[in-house]
C-alpha cells in the first residue's frame, strides 16, 4: 500500500520536473528560465528524499542538504549578475 | 531486453553526454561555449566510470546500521571508481578555473571572444 | 566544408569507440578481487566506515597528495595572472543588496561554515570528506561576498591557513613512513571503536587538514576573481 | 523498477539540458543549463549508490563552477564599460 | 499490513507531489514572469515541506536531518525568489497587459496619482 502510493508520487514529481522543463525550453527571457531551474531543483530535492527512503539509507539526506544550499546560491548569483551587483 | 537495466541506461547516458560535449567543443566559435563543452565532456566521463563500477542491487559503500559488516562484500558497490571520480571532479574544477582565467586575459588583450580572431598560429 | 566533414569523422570515430565499450560491458554481479579485499579487510585494517574514504585517504593516499598539489598550482596561477597588472583603483557603483538577503545571509553563513566543518569531520562515517567540506566552506564565503560586496577578504589569513594545513598534511604522511608501515598510514593513533567519531586513527585529522587547505584554495580563487573587478 | 523509471526520466533531462547548453545563443542560459546537467547527474549518481560522488558533484560541479563562470562573465562584461 | 501512521505519511507525500505538480503547471500557464515566480515558489515550497513531513511520519527515526532540511528550505526558497523578483523588476522585464498597478515603481505611481487628482 505505502510503496504503491510512493510510486505514484515519484511519477508525479517527475512529471512536475518535465513541465518546468517546458518553461525552461520555451521561456522568452533568461529570468523565466531561472525560475524554471529553481522549481526543478526544489522538486528534485523532494525526489532525493524519496530515493533515500526507497534505499533506506539516512546518509543520502546529507546530499539533499548540500543540494538545496548550492542551488540556492546559484539562483542568487545569477540574479545579482542581472542587476549589476556582482 | 536483458540490457535494460540501471547500469546500461546510465552508461548510454554518459556516452551520449560525452558525444554532445565533443560536438560542442569542435563546432562552437565562442571561447566560453568551448569551455562549457569541455565541462560536459568531463561530466560524461564521470557518469561512464561510476556506472562501470556499479554492482547489481548493491548499496552505498558506507557501513552503518543498514549494512551487515560481516556480509559487506556481497552488499556494497565497488569503491575504487568512486574514489577516482571524486579526485577527477576536483581536478576538473581547477582546470575550469584556469581556462576561464586565460580567457579573461585573452579578452583583455584583444577585446574579443570569437576564436576566429585568435589566428596567430594559423598558416 | 572540409572542416565539417572532419568534425563528423571525429565524432563518428568516438561513437564507434564508445559503442565498443557499451557492447563489451556485461554488468558485474560481484566485486572483483581488489574491491573485495577493500570491502572485507578495510574495516579491520583502517577502521573507517566509509570505504571510499578509506580508499582515498589510506590505500590511495599518494593520489590525494597529487590532487591537492594540482589544486594548489591552479590557485597559484590564477592569482598570479590576475595580480599582474597594476591597479588603477577605480571603485565602481554596485546596486545595494536588499534587507532580506542581508538578514538571510547573517543566518546562513555561520550555518554553512558549520555544516562544512561537520562534513569533513564526519568524513569517515558519512558521505563527504575534505574536498566536499572545503567546497562548502568556499560557498559560505561566496554567500558572504554576495550580501556584502565591499567586504575585504584577508589574503594573509588564507595564505597562512593554506600553508600550515598543507605542511601538516605532508608531515603526517612522512611520520607514517618513519613510525608506522608507510606513507599516510593511519594507525599511528589507535583505531578506536568502529563507527564512532573517534575512530579510524588519523583519518579525521588528515581530513581536517585537507578540508582547511581546499577551502582556503577555493576561497583564494574566488576572492581574486571578485576583488579585482573593483580595480580594473 | 521505480529506480529504473527515475533513471530514464533523469537521463532524458540530462540530454536535453546538454543540448540546450551547447546550442543556445545566450551565454547566461548556456551556463545555467550546464549547471543543471551537473545537478541531475548528481541524482543519477545517487541512484547508482554513490553518495560521495553525488555530494562532490552537487558541491563542486554544479555550485562552484557556475559561480566561477559568472564571476568571469561579469568581469568580461565590465571591460566594455 | 502497514500501520495507520505510515499510510497517513504516504498520503502526505502524495499530496506534496500534487502541490509540486500544480506549481509547475502554474509555471507553464501564468502570463508573465512575476506571476510565474509566485506560483512556482509558493507551491513548490509547500509541496516539498509536505513530502518531508510525510517521510517524517513514515520513518520517525530520521527526524533530525529531515527537520534540518525543512528549516533550510523554509529559509532559502523565499529568499532566492525575492532576490530574483527584485532583479527582474530592476532590468524591466515586461509585465502582463492586465496589470493594474506597479507599486514598486515609484515614479510611475506618483504619475498615476497625480493624474487621478487632476481628473477629480
Amino acid at each position: 500500500m505505502v510503496s504503491k502510493i510512493l510510486f505514484a508520487s515519484a511519477i508525479i514529481m517527475l512529471l512536475a520536473i518535465m513541465l518546468s522543463l517546458y518553461r525552461f525550453i520555451k521561456g522568452p527571457t533568461a529570468p523565466d528560465r531561472l525560475v524554471a531551474y529553481d522549481v526543478m531543483t526544489v522538486s528534485s530535492l523532494a525526489l532525493i528524499a524519496l530515493i533515500a527512503y526507497l534505499a533506506s539509507r539516512i546518509i543520502y539526506l546529507d546530499v539533499a542538504i548540500v543540494y538545496g544550499l548550492l542551488s540556492f546560491l546559484g539562483v542568487i548569483i545569477v540574479s545579482r549578475y542581472f542587476e549589476r551587483g556582482l | 531486453m536483458e540490457k535494460f537495466n540501471l547500469e546500461n541506461i546510465s552508461l548510454v547516458i554518459g556516452i551520449l553526454v560525452i558525444l554532445i560535449g565533443l560536438w560542442g567543443l569542435l563546432t562552437q566559435k565562442n571561447l566560453i561555449k568551448i569551455i562549457i563543452g569541455f565541462a560536459l565532456f568531463d561530466t560524461g566521463i564521470h557518469i561512464v566510470m561510476v556506472s562501470i563500477g556499479y554492482i547489481k542491487n548493491g548499496t552505498a559503500p558506507i557501513l552503518d546500521n543498514a549494512v551487515d559488516i560481516n556480509n559487506a562484500a556481497n552488499a556494497v558497490v565497488d569503491p575504487v571508481p568512486q574514489a577516482l571520480v571524486l579526485t577527477a571532479i576536483v581536478i576538473g574544477l581547477g582546470i575550469t578555473a584556469l581556462m576561464l582565467t586565460y580567457v579573461l586575459k585573452m579578452y583583455q588583450k584583444r577585446k574579443s571572444l570569437e576564436i576566429n580572431n585568435y589566428n596567430d598560429l594559423k598558416w | 566544408m572540409v572542416k565539417n566533414i572532419l568534425i563528423f569523422i571525429v565524432l563518428i570515430g568516438f561513437a564507434v569507440l564508445l559503442a565498443n565499450v557499451f557492447v563489451g560491458f556485461k554488468g558485474n554481479s560481484e566485486l572483483n578481487t581488489l574491491a573485495n579485499h577493500y570491502a572485507v579487510s578495510g574495516p579491520e585494517e583502517v577502521g573507517s566506515a566509509n570505504l571510499v574514504t578509506a580508499v582515498v585517504v589510506t590505500y590511495r593516499g599518494l593520489d590525494t597528495l597529487g590532487e591537492v598539489t594540482i589544486l594548489f598550482l591552479s590557485a597559484a596561477i590564477v592569482s598570479f595572472l590576475l595580480k599582474i597588472e597594476t591597479s588603477a583603483s577605480r571603485k565602481r557603483k554596485l546596486r545595494t543588496t536588499s534587507e532580506i538577503l542581508d538578514t538571510a545571509s547573517k543566518i546562513l553563513v555561520p550555518v554553512t561554515l558549520l555544516f562544512g566543518i561537520y562534513v569533513f569531520i564526519n568524513g569517515h562515517l558519512s558521505p563527504g570528506g575534505g574536498f566536499q567540506g572545503g567546497a562548502i566552506i568556499a560557498s559560505g564565503l561566496v554567500l558572504m561576498l554576495l550580501s556584502q560586496p565591499a567586504k575585504e577578504v584577508s589574503h594573509k589569513l588564507i595564505t597562512i591557513v593554506e600553508s600550515i594545513s598543507g605542511l601538516s598534511f605532508v608531515l603526517i604522511g612522512v611520520a607514517g613512513v618513519i613510525f608506522a608501515a608507510g606513507f599516510l598510514d593511519n594507525t599511528l593513533l589507535s583505531l578506536g571503536k568502529f563507527g564512532t567519531i573517534f575512530s579510524a586513527g588519523l583519518i579525521p585529522v588528515i581530513y581536517i587538514f585537507v578540508g582547511l587547505k581546499v577551502g582556503a584554495e577555493l576561497s583564494g580563487i574566488i576572492a581574486n576573481l571578485q576583488e579585482n573587478q573593483n580595480e580594473v | 523498477m521505480i529506480q529504473l523509471i527515475i533513471a530514464l526520466f533523469i537521463g532524458v533531462l540530462i540530454l536535453i539540458m546538454a543540448v540546450i547548453a551547447i546550442i543556445h545563443k545566450n551565454l547566461v542560459v548556456g551556463i545555467i543549463a550546464a549547471g543543471a546537467v551537473s545537478l541531475f547527474a548528481s541524482v543519477l549518481y545517487l541512484l547508482l549508490s554513490a553518495p560521495d560522488v553525488a555530494m562532490t558533484e552537487a558541491a563542486i560541479g554544479s555550485g562552484l563552477s557556475t559561480i566561477i563562470f559568472f564571476y568571469v562573465l561579469n568581469k568580461i562584461k565590465r571591460q566594455n564599460g | 499490513m502497514d500501520s495507520t501512521l505510515e499510510i497517513i505519511g504516504a498520503i502526505l507525500v502524495l499530496l506534496g507531489s500534487i502541490f509540486l505538480f500544480l506549481g509547475a503547471l502554474g509555471l507553464v500557464r501564468m502570463p508573465d514572469l512575476f506571476n510565474r515566480i509566485q506560483a512556482g515558489t509558493k507551491a513548490s515550497t509547500l509541496g516539498t515541506l509536505l513530502s518531508l513531513i510525510g517521510l517524517l511520519l513514515i520513518t520517525p527515526e530520521w527526524w533530525g536531518k529531515l527537520i534540518l532540511l525543512m528549516i533550510f528550505i523554509l529559509i532559502t526558497n523565499p529568499v532566492s525568489s525575492h532576490v530574483l523578483a527584485r532583479a527582474a523588476h530592476y532590468i524591466k522585464i515586461p509585465l502582463t497587459d492586465k496589470t493594474v498597478t506597479d507599486l514598486l515603481d515609484k515614479e510611475e505611481t506618483t504619475y498615476k496619482v497625480n493624474k487621478e487628482i487632476k481628473n477629480e
